[in-house]
């Protein structure tokens, strides 16, 4: 298992999503993995380019992991919607045909041996060991994987469609009770808040009533769009549904770090719009 | 050298107008180990066929070509004139200078007579190469095997003891009965399935041609039509079914309770059992898994850890007649059988793949043969119709068609066939139980193909009030106590939403577990799902590729209560005619392997259609040897060796070459 | 490196013999001309001193299996000689519990005749697919997982030709043929008890040593190898009037690879492709 | 006395004697060269070293037709192959032609072989010494030599431009008759003495290692091909076979081999034989025995190599005449031979 | 024969129980065609051992035809699957031994099918005539 990696961060996590990169990046580091940052990399893709031009579609990824390709390296991936694209590309790219179309576009060779792998597996699986030293206990969190993270499963192959694992595990593993509940990849909203944010307003509500009728206090997410559609939509839930109560959402990793000793500030909990660090407080982890 | 004689039929002018025959009688007088030719007008005709039988005694011929028709038109005449004289009848060869030459040439008469004299040519070839043939009788052993004692499978055993020979009907579980037995109403009579099941299995019981095997499953089969050898399994029961009265005392007062198979998990039985009140026979069996006695014993054995179960023992302390036999053994019965009819039936499909529907997880989304135990009054709860998960009645069900069926990604693009009709049966029923329940289905189409189907699910819904919605539902989740049902009407092109009490999947129809086994045992196909392939979908539905096997039920795939009763009564006619018989001969046009040759690399066994070659050692070594019982002659052995171990009796490599090197010298 | 691989061979062949986990230990020495190397079959412990494996050790070993049926044998086995054993054991020819695979992660073999050790890599090695032998009980060198791509040249040059040529071109190389039966011989697919070419009734192939009957004998030879020959170049190094026998063993290989997507002697568990069938497949007949 | 004849002549005189004779001469193919008939000078190998057949099928063809026989009317005709014109063969190495002194021993011996008769008596042997000597020669080794010229009708030695002739039989003289050499003062070349000195590597009668080693060091890695018999100068087995097509038979007959398996099936005494019993068979036949019984005074192997060269798995026939002398040597039965 | 139209030699393996059945329907539906096919009748198209056809072609057959049921129609379930899968590597292989592309070919004729008979039959000589006479190997 090789503990150096590749990593591609994608435009989210270097803007709206800072949180989610830089608590990656320590997370990471404290648990012995190497991340290196892709040098020169370039958009993944979403959400629009392959409905515009499949080949460009195949072309942007391909060119990141080319890169990767070149350093021997497998690369990581933290953004669900970068992972969904660049997984996409390497399984699309194993038609000969295609490859050889994306290589002229490239101008250089991708023999597309590179692996690619989100962190929820690289810091999920047997391999890496990070120490807990302060133990999430007695926060209850709902795990929230979104739809593109998982879907389609032959290709993404990371875990269950309906009722993926993955990061429960890890949540768990801090100490933090992990609810049941049925809308671990239901629909955010996607895209949708600048269009029609009725329609993202009605589906984050749906998904955050459930959380908090299993039981959840959080919603605990590894993807920066379903996070700023739960997070920063709350308000507007206040609105449209009396009797909604707020909830923070968390990025997992951030919920790692804490467990792991770096502070409130370190993680940037103090960056969401639904306050997150009350629940926090409240539970005497900060 | 042999003898060969030649007989060029004009077949009045059919022949004679085009082709040329004194020239082609000339020419055929050259041919190597012609000794004779003669023509005649009709050779089919009585007087031609005594010119041919004279001709042969009279010329001492032991070779005969007839120039002629088709031998598909009158080869087995030939063979029968041939035979009339002496000869045996495989020692004559068709040259077919009518179909293939004079009837498709007459526009160039010169080019036919030539083809005619090659096609003679060849046909002389050939025939110097012949072998007398034998046709072989076996002997047909009058009684038949029934594996499965379901409702097709109690059809066929009955019509075939009715007829009078013996049966032997084999039933994995502790009774026969089946599918039909769980059910509660049958579509679209709603007859009570049981009342009209119940007095079958109890003319099996009693029937005196039939042998009934529960707990029992075949193990082996060997041989062929007439001649089965097999070798059944029957589970030690622990029982003593002949002492035991079935009183009842055992399973009332046993005290370790565990889901029952026969409930589909909404109720329980104990650990000594008989699967339900009208079970058949009516004798308990102790299922070792579960028995207290035979966990302790267990424990003991493997010398386990921890805290030791009690040997409790208490149904062998109450039994009257001591009937319990903890000493009891799987036993091995031996069997000749003529004919065999394989009837294992289906079992529902496993919805927990289906994650969207909670994967299994949600307790009050259950299956429509739950259902059916629920509704039923002698199931776990009398009839009453409740919520697992509280006891609630429901007052809005929806049904989910086609889980399992018509879905390409979960493996099964086939319909199942009998969901629409049951679930609107369930609908109404739900009705008839709770005025005040709401049903609603979701569905793709509604396929009521039948006599009176189409009415019964009008029925449903305009008297009944069902609600039918044409969509897929995306999601099934909880909602405090609601089931919320998302899904979309795609006739209106809207999602709906229905919060529900409980959800009944109506799961599709699949090969019952070990189908697949069975049929390799029997070495009959079976398709990519499991059911058993028929040897002609139309034309032959309950035969197989096996002579003297046969199908019937849903084994063979999805299929509703009277077409298995049909199925059942066909299969049983077959393997009536076959029993009829006192002996079968065999063609013996087969294939046959020189044991020298072979090299024991499995091809032919591998892709013989029939299963007809089995692999027995020899000199530290498996060759391949032909059973002549099956073999029907196609050849494939033959042209898949590379060793050209196999030859094709009446077609050997050596014949055809002949004609090739007749016809190219 | 060679030198490494030997001192492995040696130590291994003394280890089995010595424990007696095999009777019969099959690998390579030096042949006379002190250049290329031949078959060895060793009995004893102290012989297995002689062992050596170098390129020129281009002997397919899996044949001698066949002779050694009853008896523990083990075996140094490159890549495409392990699929042979593969293939082998896919035909129920050989047992895989009596054979002992040595496996030798392959650097490519020489071309080499008695006399002169090439210096060029062998037809076989030039765009050879595995590296690692598909089986084997011990393996020596690191295994790899590059695969490189079959591309046939040899083949497609040949397609290219126009029939005439092609013809002409066969005719020139059959009427050289001696039918000395090495080809047949020296192939662990050829096994028959008795083959075709050997039989009297019916003639496949006459008894003269003429053109016809020797495009029969080749020809027939190779068609049934489809989907078993497993490309170890054995047949075209040993005809002593240097017919280029591999040229039709690979393009049926290619035909079988493009049509079934099957290549013969990676899995034991396989069914031949002639022994199987998918319904769907090759819809068109002769188009 | 010799004579010189230059190469351009060499090449006049062989395109004068290929109008009226059969020419048989090296010619390249697929990087070897083969003994075939030619139809023009150009299609000669003169610039070679020796074919990768033996000559010998130029006289006792692999397959031939002895008989043909009408079925029905009882006529039998013998039919050999009769030869066209007379030929000449040219270009054979004196190894080979001390084979044909081999196959003649066994189809000259009255009332002898027609079809090889025939071929033999017509045709006439122009032999080239032989410069080089190549990792698998040993003809020394077997009594002959390089350039000896004892086999052939006429013998051409190398020198510079052109070739000394040695003319050795009245054939020869006939043949050479319009050659157009030239007088030469140059002397032959002496010929190549035999190493070690001229004696059988054999003698059947005599110690022989056990059956281990027939069966262990050399059969187990033999595979049973033609080879080494058909590429052999000397191995004259055949076996027959009658041919039936449309109502004909015709009989042929067709080389073979005592390695071959079938060969036991027919040879019963050599049926169900180890595999180590039919290769001594074949080694003590081709050396002791051959001589001892025809009293030839050579052993059936003429030290061509040919077998060394194309045997798939190197059974090296000189490795087994030093086995089995250091055989004898160790039991103290004969001295191991000189270096 | 040299002044004439040259007639080629053309042998058809045919399957008794579709081919066979269909080349008598054009018999008994007086459909005329060429007559250069001769026709060897075998049980089963997967009875077709290339050897055979090899063999023709050496002895100098002009054109070779197999002929079987439609795929799944075969009255030995599977048999024409695998002459299928068979042949097809055969008329690759016959084509790189240089015998020309059209020699050798593989049909589905039902049993009711005496026309696509009678016009296979037409269409493969007139391709084995324009590819000229063969001869012996």
């Amino acid at each position: 298992m090789a503990v150096s990696y590749a990593y591609y961060p994608g435009c989210t996590l270097k803007t709206s999503a800072r949180e989610f990169d830089e608590s990656t990046l320590k997370v990471c580091k404290a648990a012995g993995i190497e991340l290196t940052e892709l040098a020169d990399w370039n958009c993944c893709g979403a959400s629009s380019a392959h409905s515009v031009s499949p080949l460009l579609g195949l072309s942007l990824p391909a060119r990141d992991l080319q890169t990767a390709e070149a350093l021997g390296k497998p690369v990581a991936v933290a953004c669900a919607m970068c992972f969904h694209r660049l997984k996409h590309a390497s399984h699309a790219l194993g038609d000969a045909a295609k490859l050889k179309q994306v290589n002229q576009v490239l101008g250089k060779e991708f023999r597309n041996t590179v692996k690619v792998e989100h962190l929820l597996t690289i810091l999920g699986s047997n391999g890496s060991s990070y120490q807990v030293t302060k133990k999430l206990e007695g926060l209850k969190a709902a795990s929230y994987y979104g739809c593109v993270l998982v879907r389609p499963k032959e290709v993404m192959e990371l875990d269950d469609e309906d009722n993926p694992q993955l990061m429960d595990r890890i949540v768990a593993s801090l100490g933090a009770e992990t609810v049941e509940w049925d809308f671990k990849t239901e629909c955010c909203g996607a895209s949708l808040p600048l269009s029609k944010p009725e329609v993202v307003v009605n589906l984050s509500h749906k998904i955050l009533r459930q959380a908090r009728q299993r039981g959840a206090e959080c919603v605990v997410v590894a993807c920066p769009m379903c996070h700023s559609n739960l997070d920063i939509r709350q308000k507007a839930m206040k609105a449209a549904y009396p009797g909604f109560q707020e909830m923070p959402v968390y990025y997992f990793t951030q919920l790692m770090g804490l467990a792991m000793g770096f502070s409130a500030a370190e993680m940037h909990i103090d960056k969401h719009l639904t306050d997150g660090l009350s629940l926090l407080k409240s539970k005497g982890f900060i | 050298m042999p003898r060969v004689g030649v007989f060029l039929c004009h077949c009045g002018t059919n022949i004679a107008g085009v082709v040329d025959i004194p020239t082609v009688a000339e020419a055929v007088k050259q041919f190597p180990g012609v000794v004779y030719v003669d023509d005649n007008k009709f050779s089919c005709s009585e007087p031609g066929q005594a010119a041919i039988r004279q001709s042969i005694i009279d010329n001492g011929l032991d070779r005969v070509v007839i120039s002629a028709c088709s031998p598909r038109m009158h080869e087995i005449t030939f063979r029968k004139a041939v035979s009339a004289a002496g000869l045996n009848p495989y020692l004559m060869e068709i040259a077919n200078i009518r179909e293939h030459c004079s009837w498709v040439h007459s526009d160039n008469k010169e080019a036919a007579t030539e083809k005619a004299i090659e096609l003679v040519k060849m046909a002389v070839a050939k025939v110097s190469l012949h072998q007398e043939l034998f046709r072989k009788r076996i002997s047909m052993e009058k009684k038949a095997l029934v594996i499965g004692g379901g409702i097709a499978g109690i059809q066929a055993a009955l019509d075939i003891a009715n007829a009078g020979h013996q049966v032997i009907l084999v039933e994995r579980e502790p009774t026969i009965g089946g599918r039909m037995a769980q059910l509660d109403k049958t579509f679209p009579t709603l007859d009570c399935s049981a009342c009209i099941l119940s007095p079958k299995m109890v003319d099996v019981s009693q029937h005196p041609n039939i042998r009934l095997l529960t707990y029992s499953e075949v193990e082996k089969v060997q041989g062929f039509v007439g001649n089965f050898e097999v070798e059944i399994r029957q589970r030690a029961r622990y029982v003593n079914h002949t002492t035991c009265t079935g009183c009842g005392i055992c399973w009332q007062k046993c005290p370790e309770k565990v889901p029952g198979e026969f409930e589909e998990g909404t109720g329980q039985r104990t650990s000594v059992y008989i699967p339900f009140p009208q079970a058949v026979p009516s004798k308990p069996v102790i299922d070792t898994v579960s028995c207290r006695y035979f966990k302790y014993l267990d424990f003991i054995d493997k010398k386990m850890e921890g805290k030791k179960p009690p040997p409790c023992r208490i149904c062998e302390k109450l039994c009257p007649p001591q009937a319990i036999d903890w000493e009891q053994k799987d036993e091995i019965i031996r069997e000749t059988v003529g004919a065999i009819v394989v009837a294992t039936g289906f079992k529902t499909f496993d919805h927990s793949v289906y994650g969207e529907y909670g994967g299994g997880r949600i307790p009050d989304v259950i299956t429509s043969l739950q259902l059916e135990r629920l509704m039923n009054a002698s199931g776990p709860t009398l009839g009453e119709v409740v919520r697992p998960s509280d006891g609630t009645h429901p007052k809005t069900v929806v049904f989910l068609s086609c889980v399992g069926s018509r879905d390409e990604a979960k493996g099964r693009p086939y319909c199942s066939k009998i969901c629409c009709m049951y679930m609107a049966k369930q609908a109404l029923m739900l009705k008839e139980h709770d005025p005040g329940v709401q049903s609603y289905i979701f569905y793709i189409d509604i396929r009521a193909g039948g006599k009176d189907f189409e009415e019964f699910t009008r029925r449903a819904q305009e008297e009944f009030g069902v609600l039918y919605l044409r969509g897929r539902v995306s999601k099934i989740y909880q909602d405090d106590k609601k089931l919320m049902v998302c899904g979309e009407d795609s006739l209106i092109g809207r999602p709906v939403e229905i919060a529900a009490d409980m959800v009944v999947l109506a799961t599709g129809v699949e090969p019952s577990e070990g189908a697949a086994k069975v049929a390799q045992t029997l070495n009959i196909s079976y398709d990519t799902y499991g059911f058993m392939v028929e040897a002609h979908p139309k034309l032959r539905p309950v035969e197989t590729n096996t002579d003297g096997i046969l199908v019937a039920g849903a084994c063979v795939g999805p299929r509703d209560i009277p077409d298995s009763v049909a199925h059942g009564g066909a299969a049983a006619a077959k393997v009536i005619g076959l029993l009829s018989q006192d002996t079968l001969t065999t063609e013996p046009l087969t294939a046959a392997i020189d044991a020298s040759r072979c090299t024991g690399c499995l091809l032919c066994s591998q892709i013989c259609p029939f299963q007809a070659i089995d692999m027995v050692p020899a000199n530290g070594k498996s060759i391949a040897v032909v059973n002549e019982g099956l073999c029907k002659g196609c050849g494939l052995c033959v042209a898949a060796c590379r060793s050209t171990a196999p030859s094709l009796k009446g077609y050997t490599d050596a014949q055809i070459l002949s004609e090739v090197l007749a016809l190219c010298p | 490196m060679d030198d490494k691989i030997t001192l492995a061979v040696r130590e291994k062949a003394k280890e089995l013999l010595e424990q007696k986990v095999v009777d019969c230990f099959i690998g390579y020495e030096k042949a006379t001309d002190n250049l290329t190397s031949r078959p060895l079959f060793v009995y004893k412990p102290e012989q297995a001193e002689r062992l050596v494996f170098d390129n020129t050790c281009v002997h397919n070993l899996s044949k001698y299996l066949l002779n050694k049926k009853d008896t523990k044998t083990a075996v140094v086995a490159k890549p495409c000689d392990a699929r042979a054993i593969v293939v082998l054991l896919n035909e129920n020819q050989v047992q895989r519990e009596k054979i002992y695979i040595i496996g030798i992660v392959c650097p490519g073999v020489v071309d080499s005749r008695w006399g002169s050790a090439g210096t060029e890599p062998e037809v076989r090695c030039q765009g050879c697919p595995q590296h690692t032998p598909p089986l084997y009980d011990f393996l020596i060198g690191e295994p790899t997982d590059e695969v490189e791509q079959d591309a046939y040249t040899d083949v497609t040059a040949m397609e290219e030709m126009g029939d005439a040529d092609r013809e002409a071109f066969w005719k020139e190389q059959f009427q050289r043929c001696i039918r000395c039966y090495a080809c047949r011989n020296v192939c662990p697919g050829c096994y028959c008890p008795v083959c075709f070419v050997d039989l009297k009734e019916p003639l496949w192939a006459g008894i003269r040593v003429a053109p016809g009957e020797n495009w029969m004998w080749n020809n027939i030879r190779a068609f049934h190898l489809l989907g078993r020959c497993i490309d170890c170049n054995g047949c075209q190094r040993v005809c002593p009037v240097n017919i280029p026998l591999m040229l039709l063993n690979r393009k049926l290989k290619k035909e079988v690879a493009q049509a079934f997507a099957f290549i013969p002697g990676m899995d034991p568990k396989a069914l031949a492709p002639l022994a199987t069938f998918k319904k769907e497949e090759l819809a068109e007949p002769s188009k | 006395m010799t004579s010189f004849i230059t190469k351009t002549s060499l090449k006049t005189w062989l395109g004068t004697l290929l109008k009226d004779n059969t020419l048989v001469a090296p010619a390249a193919a697929a990087g070897l060269t083969f003994f075939r008939p030619v139809e023009k000078i150009e299609d000669i190998a003169f610039d070679f070293t020796n074919t990768a057949l033996s000559p010998k099928s130029w006289f006792f063809p692999q397959t031939e037709t002895l008989s043909g026989e009408i079925a029905g009317n009882g006529h039998k005709t013998l039919n050999p192959e009769a030869l066209e014109k007379n030929a000449v063969l040219f270009g054979i190495r004196p190894c080979d032609a001390r084979g044909l002194a081999v196959t003649d021993k066994v189809f000259l011996i009255t009332p002898g072989d027609t079809s090889y008769i025939e071929r033999r008596q017509r045709t006439t042997l122009v032999g080239v010494a032989c410069l080089e000597e190549r990792a698998e020669c040993f003809c020394t080794r077997m009594g002959s030599s390089p350039n000896s010229p004892a086999d052939v009708d006429i013998l051409l030695t190398e020198d510079g431009d052109g070739y000394l002739v040695q003319v050795m039989t009245k054939k020869g003289q006939t043949l050479s008759a319009g050659a157009g050499q030239q007088q030469s003062d140059k002397a032959v070349p002496p010929i190549v003495p035999t190493k070690p000195p001229a004696r059988l590597p054999l003698k059947s009668a005599g110690p022989s290692p056990d059956m281990d080693y027939w069966d262990q060091s050399i059969a187990d890695r033999c595979i049973h091909c033609n080879i080494c018999a058909f590429v052999c100068p000397t191995c004259y087995c055949f076996d027959t076979f009658d041919i039936e097509k449309e109502g004909k038979v015709e009989r042929l007959r067709s080389w073979y081999t005592c390695q071959s398996p079938n060969f036991e099936r027919i040879e019963g005494y050599m049926a169900d034989a180890p595999k180590g019993v039919r290769m001594r068979h074949r080694f003590y036949h081709k050396l002791p025995l051959f001589p001892e019984q025809l009293g030839s005074g050579y052993a059936a192997c003429t030290g061509c190599g040919r077998c060394v060269v194309s045997c798939p798995v190197n059974i090296d026939i000189r490795e087994i005449m030093d086995d089995v002398e250091k055989f004898r040597a160790s039991v103290g039965e004969e001295k191991a031979p000189q270096a | 024969m040299s002044v004439e139209e040259f007639q080629p030699r053309i042998i058809g393996f045919l399957c008794n129980w579709c081919s066979y059945a269909g080349a008598d329907m054009a018999g008994t539906s007086r459909m005329t065609y060429p007559s250069n096919v001769r026709i060897i009748r075998l049980p089963c198209s997967g009875r077709v051992n290339p050897m055979i056809i090899f063999k023709a072609f050496q002895q100098g057959a002009d054109g070779v035809m197999v002929s079987g049921c439609h795929p799944g129609d075969c009255h030995y379930v599977d048999g024409n699957y695998y002459a299928r899968r068979r042949l097809a590597m055969l008329e690759p292989f016959l084509e790189y031994l240089g015998i020309e592309k059209g020699r050798f070919q593989l049909e589905w004729v039902s049993a009711s099918e005496g026309k696509k008979w009678s016009q296979v039959v037409a269409r493969f000589t007139d391709t084995v005539k324009s590819l000229g006479p063969r001869g012996k190997i």
